[in-house]
């Protein structure tokens, strides 16, 4: 750690794995629910459990994005961040009101949260992803806001570099799209065609600045490449991002009432969204291939190899199965959506997040580069016991969606969607012990956190 | 040392890398879209062919001549910045310019004419793939007169020599590629049925 | 002689790419608010159900449906597709209706239930208007049949 | 010297560009003068890859330019050009 303030960011990634562990327990109970139909009824509904899954999902992210900033932003400015207080302050801030958002999902029914939190003065409530109450998703702008001044000060008056400026484009667009979080008009065909500017634009959008930008950091750090090389890649590959994600939206368009053009603006240029993820993945292999070093950091660097091929795989691969109009047609709204919406934000968002904190912690903590062989040894074992199980999550729901495809909307006599369901529910009880093992992954990672802390630091042979 | 790159080939093309992998990408969106045309038109053969009939030609070949005609001009300069002459570099580019906004107002009369009929996206499948096939390119037009813009202000501002053009011949290759788009286009929505 | 490959051409791609396509989403975008009052069904909401429409609306919101079901394909997979619920009902109001006030308080026992949420007849008038509403919307033929 | 082999560089190009013109001109008047059928339309297809690939070989400059980068619009025209034809072919079946 080389300035004072970067320390602001390990409340961010405590948290946020907090978050993670809470997502992935109410995940398991979904899993359940899928098989077990009362399984916690009423206690906790269905749509409790996927609000909670949903939401901590979205707010670790978050966190652990605005933990990567502070961590990563004063160190290539080369200054101290503009203001820690301010950064702990929005930590509590943030903390209290996620918090307070969860609980009210769990303690009160739906709509009293949305009566007591005044939902009709603004109605924004109830919108897949945006189920926070109209208060907090002020509080996120508030706090994005101040987060943003932070950052954008600090890297102002300090060394304005590729990665920095990337990332701040990145948190930015994230801020700015989310405002259309509180355009939710009468009419349901507007209401989701602009609730895709918060969905899409973000996570195959400018989330992707921000994934380029962890990931760029951590490759310049741990393969010590030559800066120059690394930041052309990013510019390249974040363009090629926002030049087919952006008309890419429109695969979201082919159902939704908007005109039928969409199908072709939507699948063509979806159908090359898959070219930027495989770019990424062959610059990260190459970065490494080509490093000067190596460093002692092992985990870090599985982790970022990893996010590559993952974020290739599940948004890539996997958002291309089902992205062309006529497949989507049959595949729309299906257990194919969940596979794919499971490995893409695993691949790319889960796995960067915990590369930069694989990368970050052990400075946080204390350590010169890296953690004890030990820690490192239990880090990648759970780095393979989630990604694998992950990948059989994924293929499970694939089979799921497959099925539910043709029994549901193909066959010669399509059978209702809960007839389906009875017969597909051998792949929802695979899903689960995928889960279980998931799970498992998720308290190993935990526990590399505190085994060998004693042991002394591992070091490279070179 | 110059001269020797145009006699020898060379292991890689005009200009920057990253250009031409930018050129690479709206290729393949574009070879994409033809092939989209040829292929919906076959279930549509009829619709096609009377539809293709109120497109105007004759328009269409003032621009296939502008487009050919700017992307010769832009070709004379680069000769002229590969032997150092930037005054007259700056004056192809300015040429070159304006055939390109000569494309841009004849495209636009025809726009117009379509608006005033009422035709728009959703009039029919082949109108569909005509006007996004026009305009896409149409504003790739646009994107690179601005590039030859900023090219041909620093150009004239003298950040181009006989040694290090790179930038001259990467908004070359760009333009090219413009042109190279229309050139199948043309013929593919206006002519062929 | 090596490819030349600057930082400044991948930024300007960057920053000219993304202007670029934004600006062309934007124009698509402008195409189709052009185009959705001849799909939208948004007559209905002017119409004399109409504040009976919005409300369903909102209590379709404050009731967090789509963390069960999907809507026009959106939403959550655990529970049937009601874009096209009010044809699956037999074209019927009355029946998505009786449906929703029929569920048992306290689940069925092994299955999935839908929860009773003890709505009033307005109430139960007004999100099966909504979803009546939401069934004349022009979604391209999708759903692929009745099932959703 | 130097001077000579650039304006002899130009020289092809011009000739290109007259010939690009040409083309141009044919498909038009085969368009104006009412042609149809699938050899027109095949040859209009021709005559519009053989005008890609002088603007690809001249004036993008791919014709001096060794391994893959050389064959690049050739590709390009190539498999649309497969594509369209078959298309083409298969509407007057």
């Amino acid at each position: 750690m080389q300035y004072q303030s970067q320390a602001v960011a390990k409340p961010y990634f405590i948290a946020a794995i907090a978050l993670f562990v809470a997502q992935v327990l109410f995940g398991l109970i979904m899993g359940l629910q899928y098989v077990v139909g009362d399984f916690l009824f009423p206690e906790i509904p269905f749509n409790v459990a996927r609000m909670v899954h949903t939401n901590a999902l979205i707010v670790w992210l978050l966190m652990a994005f605005m933990g990567a900033s502070y961590y990563l932003v004063p160190e290539e400015a080369e200054t101290e961040l503009y203001s820690p207080g301010l950064a702990t302050l929005m930590f509590w801030v943030f903390l209290v009101a996620a918090a307070l958002t969860v609980a009210g999902y769990l303690l009160l029914s739906y709509s009293t949260l949305a009566e007591v939190t005044m939902n009709k003065l603004l109605p924004t409530m109830g919108r897949e992803f945006l189920e926070q109450p109209t208060i907090t998703k002020i509080g996120i702008v508030i706090v994005a806001l101040a987060f943003l001044f932070n950052i954008g000060m600090t890297i102002l008056r300090g060394r304005k570099t590729v990665i920095n400026l990337v990332l701040l484009m990145g948190l930015t667009g994230l801020a700015v799209f989310f405002l259309f979080a509180f355009y939710n008009p009468e009419n349901l065909v507007l209401d989701k065609y602009f609730w895709w500017w918060v969905v899409h634009l973000w996570v195959e959008g400018v989330w992707e600045l921000i994934l380029g930008a962890i990931l760029a950091f951590v490759l310049v750090k741990t393969t010590g490449v030559d800066r120059e090389v690394i930041e052309k890649w990013l510019y390249v590959i974040i363009a090629m991002t926002l030049i087919t994600g952006i008309i890419g939206t429109g695969h979201h368009y082919y159902w939704i009432g908007a005109p039928e053009y969409w199908q072709w603006w939507g699948s063509i240029f979806s159908a090359m969204e898959p070219i930027p993820f495989f770019m990424m993945t062959v610059f990260a292999f190459n970065i490494v291939n080509k490093r000067r070093r190596d460093h002692p950091n092992k985990p870090a660097m599985l982790w970022a190899l990893g996010t590559a091929v993952m974020a290739f795989l599940g948004a890539g691969v996997w958002g291309f199965l089902h992205t062309l109009s006529p497949v989507n047609y049959y595949t729309h709204g299906s257990q194919i959506t969940a596979a794919h919406g499971h490995m893409a934000f695993y691949g790319a968002y889960v796995m960067i997040n915990i590369t930069i904190i694989s990368y970050a912690m052990p400075l946080l903590r204390g350590r010169n580069a890296a953690n004890p062989l030990k820690s490192q040894v239990w880090e990648m074992w759970s780095f393979w016991l989630m990604t694998i199980a992950m990948v059989f999550i994924t293929l499970f729901l694939t089979g799921a969606g497959i099925l539910q495809a043709y029994l549901q909307r193909m066959g010669e006599n399509p059978q209702p969607f809960m007839v389906v369901q009875e017969q597909i529910s051998l792949f929802y009880w695979l899903r689960e012990i995928a889960g279980v093992i998931f799970l498992i992954g998720l308290v190993v990672y935990i526990a590399s956190f505190f085994v060998g802390q004693n042991d002394p630091e591992a070091t490279t042979a070179s | 040392m110059t001269a020797d790159r145009s006699v020898l080939p060379s292991n890689y093309p005009p200009g920057d890398l990253a250009i031409w992998i930018f050129i690479l990408a709206e290729l393949a969106v574009f070879a994409i879209f033809f092939a989209a045309y040829a292929f919906t038109r076959l279930q549509h053969v009829a619709l096609f062919n009377e539809h293709q009939l109120t497109l105007d030609r004759e328009a269409a070949l003032i621009n296939t001549l502008a487009l050919i005609t700017s992307s010769y001009f832009v070709v004379r300069a680069v000769s002229a910045i590969k032997v150092g002459d930037r005054r007259r570099c700056v004056h192809w580019l300015l040429a070159a310019l304006s055939m390109g906004l000569l494309f841009l107002i004849v495209k636009s009369v025809e726009y117009v004419q379509h608006y005033s009929e009422g035709i728009n996206l959703s009039s029919n499948i082949f109108y569909m793939f005509y006007l996004s096939l026009t305009f896409f390119h149409f504003m790739h037009v646009i994107m690179g007169m601005v590039i030859l813009a900023a090219i041909a202000v620093m150009a004239a501002r003298g950040r181009y020599s006989r040694q290090e053009h790179t930038g001259v011949e990467s908004g070359a290759s760009y333009w090219h590629m413009v042109d190279l788009v229309w050139l199948i286009l043309f013929p593919l929505v206006y002519v062929m049925r | 002689m090596a490819q030349p490959f600057t930082k400044i051409v991948a930024r300007n791609i960057f920053y000219g790419g993304t202007a670029f396509f934004f600006l062309l989403f934007l124009a698509l975008t402008f195409d189709t608010m052009g185009q959705l009052p001849q799909r939208d069904n948004r007559a209905a909401l002017t119409g004399e159900l109409g504040p009976a429409i919005t409300k369903g609306k909102l209590i379709w919101e404050e009731n967090n449906c789509i963390g069960c079901h999907t809507l026009l394909g959106e939403g959550a997979y655990f529970a049937p597709e009601l874009g096209n619920v009010y044809q699956r009902y037999g074209n019927s109001t009355d029946a998505i209706k009786a449906f929703i006030a029929s569920r048992p308080a306290e689940g069925i026992p092994g299955r999935r239930s839908m929860p009773q949420f003890n709505f009033s007849d307005e109430e139960l008038t007004a999100i099966a208007e909504f979803l009546k509403y939401v069934s004349e919307i022009n979604t391209a033929n999708w759903p692929p049949n009745i099932q959703g | 010297m130097k001077q000579l082999s650039e304006t002899l560089g130009i020289r092809p190009c011009t000739l290109v560009y007259l010939v690009l013109i040409a083309l141009s001109l044919t498909a038009f008047l085969v368009g104006r003068l009412g042609f149809s059928g699938l050899g027109v339309s095949l040859l209009v297809l021709f005559l519009a890859l053989i005008k890609g690939q002088l603007v690809g070989s001249y004036f993008m400059g791919l014709g001096s330019v060794r391994g893959l980068w050389r064959w690049l619009v050739f590709i390009w025209l190539f498999i649309p050009g497969i594509l369209i034809g078959m298309a083409f072919t298969l509407s007057y079946q």
